[in-house]
């Protein structure tokens, strides 16, 4: 069955699309090498954008812990310390690549690369902006779902093949821990497919679409959801190791867990991994509940190719990158919780709380025929 | 559990978590808070007792000894000889600075106060014989001259004063060197 | 130009993916690490959710990464890295029956080959449909009742797993939080 | 014939994890064998040693006066104490008085390396629980107080200020004001930190029931300060035993009232930490409008020598009772010098209470005990 908005949208479905139409030269070509030049560029995209978040990242995390720590954190390198990640990434790429004797050798090789594709795999379904979505999968969310399974594999093998105690007590708890809150993030995204009544993300967000401006957002379509959006970024905040839950590497127990025998290039490897997997919860976040590229009272659609896209971009990412500063935000704010309370939390108190969610958002839209409130108080004043 | 402990356990933790989030977002804000300072372009303005490195003034050193004595660590080293007026005169005074322990003792006993706390603490080094740092400039050979020739003064002036017949008046010890 | 009417060198992806899946398959059975053999097991299952792909059964293939991978996969792994002195375990069976084997495995292989070659499979034109929505209807209408018992079964497995798992040693601290 | 699975079939292999001597949660050089069940710790060796310097044996070999820097070496974050508590064990042996307004400097420095040293305690004790941001805020607050401690005698972390009769130098011009300003600005903050991560709930929860020392037990082990404070037995030296000028102070002890959890655990040790840091200030206050004019050392002879005897004297440091036993043979170095420690005391106990915790937890009782490598090996 035809999407209803797609025939709204009709040519920005992807990168794809946006690069033949950018290019119409290629047409010339055959057209599998079309397809695989696309694919490439599309993967080399995904790459080059998450090294650049990841480095941008990085320096933020150290400059907001420096504010909040009456510190200035990074200031030597470039003005303001603004080009410190590259140093970093130099540092990261030259250093020796360690090995402990007694590793795994090739298991040990392979875990970075299982943790950084898993979690970067789901950058593939970020709706960016109107029209710039790497693959516009029909299954969207549940393909992210899918693929961040490969990083708990990629920290359970990393902690094993270092043969190294702190790291295998790491990667146990790190495997358990992100097992365990798949369940949670999975079932406080669902509420939100039940509105759009699609697994596309970039038919999640055209979902909550519309001119009322935010509050056209799942967000605020009913309390239900209101509610969902706090235990995602919770459930989410714990599935991608972040302070309270970073038990897996948690350095004042384990001396960073799974991470403690690498260095090097496969450190960086985890390290992008991590930050890769904080972007796309967020994001995730940001296209489930926040109105995705949305840009308020203004249509992305009808702004042309250019425009359209850059501005619902920046809306998107505007949006992303609050909640990554909010996730920081807790990071160096909070103790870490141990890991027995870790797992009451998530059976006893999210997964419960998610149940009830999906019941209440299940039974809203039954009873009030899909719509939210703002719709109704709409409908109220005509 | 009942529901209601159920519900103020989640409230109670979403509270203290946002009194916490406040305080932090607080100095976040806060430029002021800073309290860095940017060390190698800005500088600590140091207290006057400040013990940073010691500094002997070998001029003043009457060579007694006390400070080698009073060291806890034994980091003062000094020889000396005996120059032409019976008083001793420094051929060395080494200090260990990688020793040294900043406890200030020998300062405090030093009776002709030549011993000092400066306010200097940066002091590295690539090896640790550079941290032994010695105070008197001149070579032995040199003092030994300086006090050969005082000697011969005194000599001279003693003749004199044999010859005027009344005690001399004894010239100022120049072996320790110009004051720095 | 429409992309879904791409033509690829479809066969030549096909030959690789499936070429991944059976050498991992291989692998696990040859291997002497077992922990090795356990991880080819992953690549073979990830070969064939990308089988399932080339069946056009997307969501398929998703379930398959999330159920085999992120589940049994993990499992797997838990198991194997948690056993009891699992390095002290003989990995190779002393082979026993080899030549009845030996004739067992190809009398197999030439029956599924037979059937294979033979066979006559209706080959239909791919077309790449979204299949999420038809699942999710049948599960929920035709198929509720199975739907329903696999979801009772496993729950009882999992009551049964945690009742085994039950500590026996209690921590009195942990004890006094959760007896609440 | 299939037999059922009993418990014994599921049992568990326990295996054994170093943790120390250099790990980031142990405060130093602490080594600690782990005996382990998965996540609980059946058994927690603390291995000792790692930083032994010989002290005592120092001690013996120097001159009575020349020892006092190494009293900065035994406990690092409050070097004060440790001074001023040597000072008094060598005046009492010797019998000697020394003026009133040295006493009052001494309480002053004292009290005021009391609260920099619990900031620190505090800091590290939360950044072991995860939370980075107060270790900042306590040594940014620690900074102050050694500008103090700077001024007055020169130095920021090994002070050598008490000597033998008295102290080296009198207070600096601008000291007490300063002093003052401090406490004013320090004060509010306490309750910040309170409201910043004290009454967390992910902090709570780490600590509460965790550790718990009844007040037999900590007294049965030779606990003592903030540790057996915590389990609510108010032994304070400066009331059981007074000495200096703290008689003529008022201030509380404070003692561990199962705030959360249970009487005697990590959380109510915290909890002392925080309000010791309160009467500390109040002392200071005190100190200050009450010092009195005068000179700062006694005549003591350059070449000095006790009477043959022998003396114990204790002093409340940060970290308990820090005690000096001196014999003196009438020389001028010491016939034997044995010091007791709070950190020493604490590690005796932690064999029996970390049995069944786990390893976080561990983490919680090395920090709740506030121990310093330096002082527990000497």
């Amino acid at each position: 069955m035809e999407p209803v908005a797609a025939t709204v949208y009709p040519n920005y479905d992807s990168v794809g699309r946006a690069i033949l139409e950018a290019f119409p030269i290629i047409d010339f070509l055959p057209v599998w090498l079309v397809a695989l030049v696309i694919m490439v560029v599309v993967a080399a995209c995904a790459i080059v954008f998450i090294l650049v978040f990841e480095g941008v990242g990085s320096l933020v995390l150290r400059k907001l812990a420096g504010d909040i720590q009456s510190r200035v954190g990074p200031n030597r390198v470039g003005p303001y310390g603004c080009i410190q990640f590259l140093a970093d990434g130099v540092k990261l790429i030259l250093k020796e690549d360690l090995k402990p004797a007694a590793c795994d050798r090739v298991l040990f090789r392979l875990a970075p690369y299982l943790a950084f594709v898993g979690s970067c795999a789901g950058l593939v379904v970020i709706p960016f902006a109107v029209g710039m979505i790497a693959a516009d999968l029909d299954i969207g969310i549940y393909y992210v779902m899918a693929v961040s399974s490969l990083v708990s594999i990629g920290i359970l093998l990393g902690g094993w093949a270092s043969n190294n105690k702190w790291s295998l007590v790491g990667a146990m708890r790190g495997a358990a821990q992100i097992v365990s809150f798949e369940i949670p993030v999975a079932m406080s995204i669902i509420p939100v497919i039940l509105v759009a009544g699609s697994l596309s993300t970039q038919e999640i967000v055209r979902s909550q679409g519309g001119l009322f401006g935010i509050f056209n957002w799942n967000l605020f379509h009913n309390p239900f959801l209101f509610f969902s959006f706090f235990v995602y970024l919770t459930a989410a905040q714990a599935e991608t190791c972040q302070t309270p839950f970073d038990l897996p590497e948690c350095e004042s127990e384990l001396v960073q867990g799974f991470m403690t025998e690498y260095s090097g290039i496969r450190f960086g490897y985890f390290f992008l991994g991590e930050f890769g997997e904080l972007f796309v919860v967020c994001a995730l976040a940001t296209a489930g509940y926040l109105g995705g590229w949305h840009i308020p009272f203004l249509d992305a659609g009808n702004l042309g190719w250019f425009w359209g896209n850059l501005l619902s971009l920046g809306v998107f990412l505007t949006k992303t990158f609050t909640l990554v500063l909010v996730s920081m935000w807790l990071r160096w704010t909070l103790p870490r919780t141990r890991v027995d309370q870790l797992m009451r939390m998530c059976w006893k108190y999210l997964v419960p709380l998610t149940f009830f969610n999906l019941l209440g958002v299940s039974l809203w839209l039954l009873i009030f025929d899909g719509k939210g409130i703002p719709a109704m108080i709409a409908a109220l004043f005509g | 559990m009942g529901l209601r402990e159920y519900i103020s356990d989640i409230s109670e933790a979403v509270v203290t978590i946002a009194k916490g989030m406040r305080i932090t977002w607080k100095y976040g804000v806060d430029p002021k808070e800073e309290t860095t300072i940017f060390y190698p372009e800005e500088r600590m303005v140091m207290p006057e007792r400040t013990r940073g490195f010691l500094f002997n003034d070998v001029a003043r050193c009457i060579v007694c000894n006390m400070c080698v004595k009073q060291c806890p660590i034994d980091c003062i080293t000094l020889e000396s000889i005996k120059g032409a007026d019976k008083k001793n005169v420094l051929t060395s005074y080494k200090i260990d600075m990688g020793r040294c322990m900043h406890c200030g003792l020998c300062v405090e006993i030093c009776p002709p106060k030549s011993l000092v706390h400066t306010d200097g603490y940066e002091g590295s080094s690539h090896t640790r014989e550079e941290l032994i740092v010695e105070f008197v400039e001149d070579d032995l050979a040199t003092i030994k001259a300086r006090i050969a020739a005082h000697a011969a003064e005194l000599a001279k002036a003693a003749k004199a004063a044999e010859a005027a017949g009344k005690a001399p008046a004894a010239p100022a010890n120049p072996a320790g060197g110009e004051k720095k | 130009m429409d992309l879904s009417n791409i033509n690829f060198p479809t066969d030549l992806v096909f030959l690789w993916i499936a070429a991944i899946t059976v050498g991992a398959a291989v692998l696990v059975c040859l291997l002497p690490n077992i922990i090795h053999s356990a991880v080819s097991l992953l690549f073979a299952l990830g070969g064939v959710a990308g089988l399932y792909l080339f069946l056009s059964a997307d969501f398929l293939a998703a379930t398959q990464m999330l159920v085999y991978i992120g589940g049994i996969m993990m499992l797997l792994l838990f198991a194997v890295f948690l056993s009891n002195r699992i390095q002290d375990v003989k990995l190779s069976n002393p082979a026993r029956f080899q030549l009845p084997a030996a004739v067992l495995c190809i009398l197999l292989f030439g029956v599924l080959s037979l059937v294979a070659v033979t066979t006559p499979f209706p080959v239909k034109e791919t077309k790449y449909l979204p299949t999420t929505a038809t699942i999710g209807e049948l599960l929920m209408t035709r198929y509720l009742l199975p739907f329903e018992i696999a979801s009772v079964l496993l729950l009882a497995a999992l009551i049964g797993a945690a009742m085994i798992s039950r500590p026996t040693r209690k921590n009195p601290a942990l004890d006094q939080e959760d007896g609440k | 014939m299939t037999e059922p699975i009993s418990k014994e079939a599921l049992r568990t292999d326990e295996w054994t994890i170093n943790m120390g001597p250099h790990h980031p949660s142990t405060h130093g050089v602490l080594r600690l064998e782990l005996t382990t069940d998965g996540e609980i710790v059946s058994k927690a060796r603390p291995s000792l040693g790692y930083l032994h310097r010989g002290l005592e044996k120092i001690g013996e070999r120097v001159a009575w006066a020349q020892f006092m820097p190494f009293t900065d070496r035994l406990d690092y974050l409050a070097g004060m104490n440790c001074n001023c508590a040597y000072a008094w064990a060598v005046e009492k042996l010797a019998g000697i008085e020394i003026p009133e307004r040295a006493e009052w400097i001494r309480v002053l420095v004292c009290e005021l390396n009391r609260i920099s040293s619990h900031l620190v305690a505090w800091g590290s004790f939360c950044a072991d629980m995860g939370a980075f941001t107060p270790l900042l805020y306590g040594i940014r607050e620690r900074e102050w107080v050694n500008d103090l401690f700077e001024m007055v005698c020169g130095q920021r972390l090994t002070y050598n200020y008490a000597r033998i009769g008295g102290v080296s130098h009198d207070l600096p011009p601008g000291f007490l004001e300063k002093t003052k300003e401090f406490c004013d600005y320090f004060e509010p903050l306490i309750d910040e930190y309170n409201r910043l991560i004290t009454y967390n709930k992910i902090l709570v929860h780490r600590l509460k029931n965790i550790g718990v020392i009844s007040a037999r037990d900590a007294i049965e082990w030779g606990l003592s300060g903030p540790n057996l404070r915590g389990s609510g037995f108010a032994y304070d030296i400066r009331r059981a035993e007074p000495y200096s000028v703290y008689p003529k102070l008022d201030f509380n002890v404070v003692v561990g009232h199962a705030d959360r959890g249970t009487l005697g655990d990590c959380f109510d040790r915290y909890l002392v930490r925080i309000d010791e840091m309160r009467e500390s200030v109040k002392i200071v206050r005190q100190v200050i409008d009450r010092i009195p004019d005068g000179p700062v050392m006694a005549k003591v002879p350059r070449v000095f020598k006790p009477p043959a005897g022998e003396c114990y004297f204790r002093a409340e440091s940060p970290r308990g009772e820090t005690g000096f036993y001196l014999i003196s043979d009438g020389g001028t170095n010491a016939y034997r010098l044995k010091i007791r420690t709070g950190s020493y005391m604490a590690m005796n106990i932690f064999e029996k209470i970390s049995k069944g915790v786990m390893i976080s937890d561990i983490v919680a009782l090395i920090g709740s005990f506030d121990i310093i490598l330096p002082e527990t090996d000497r």
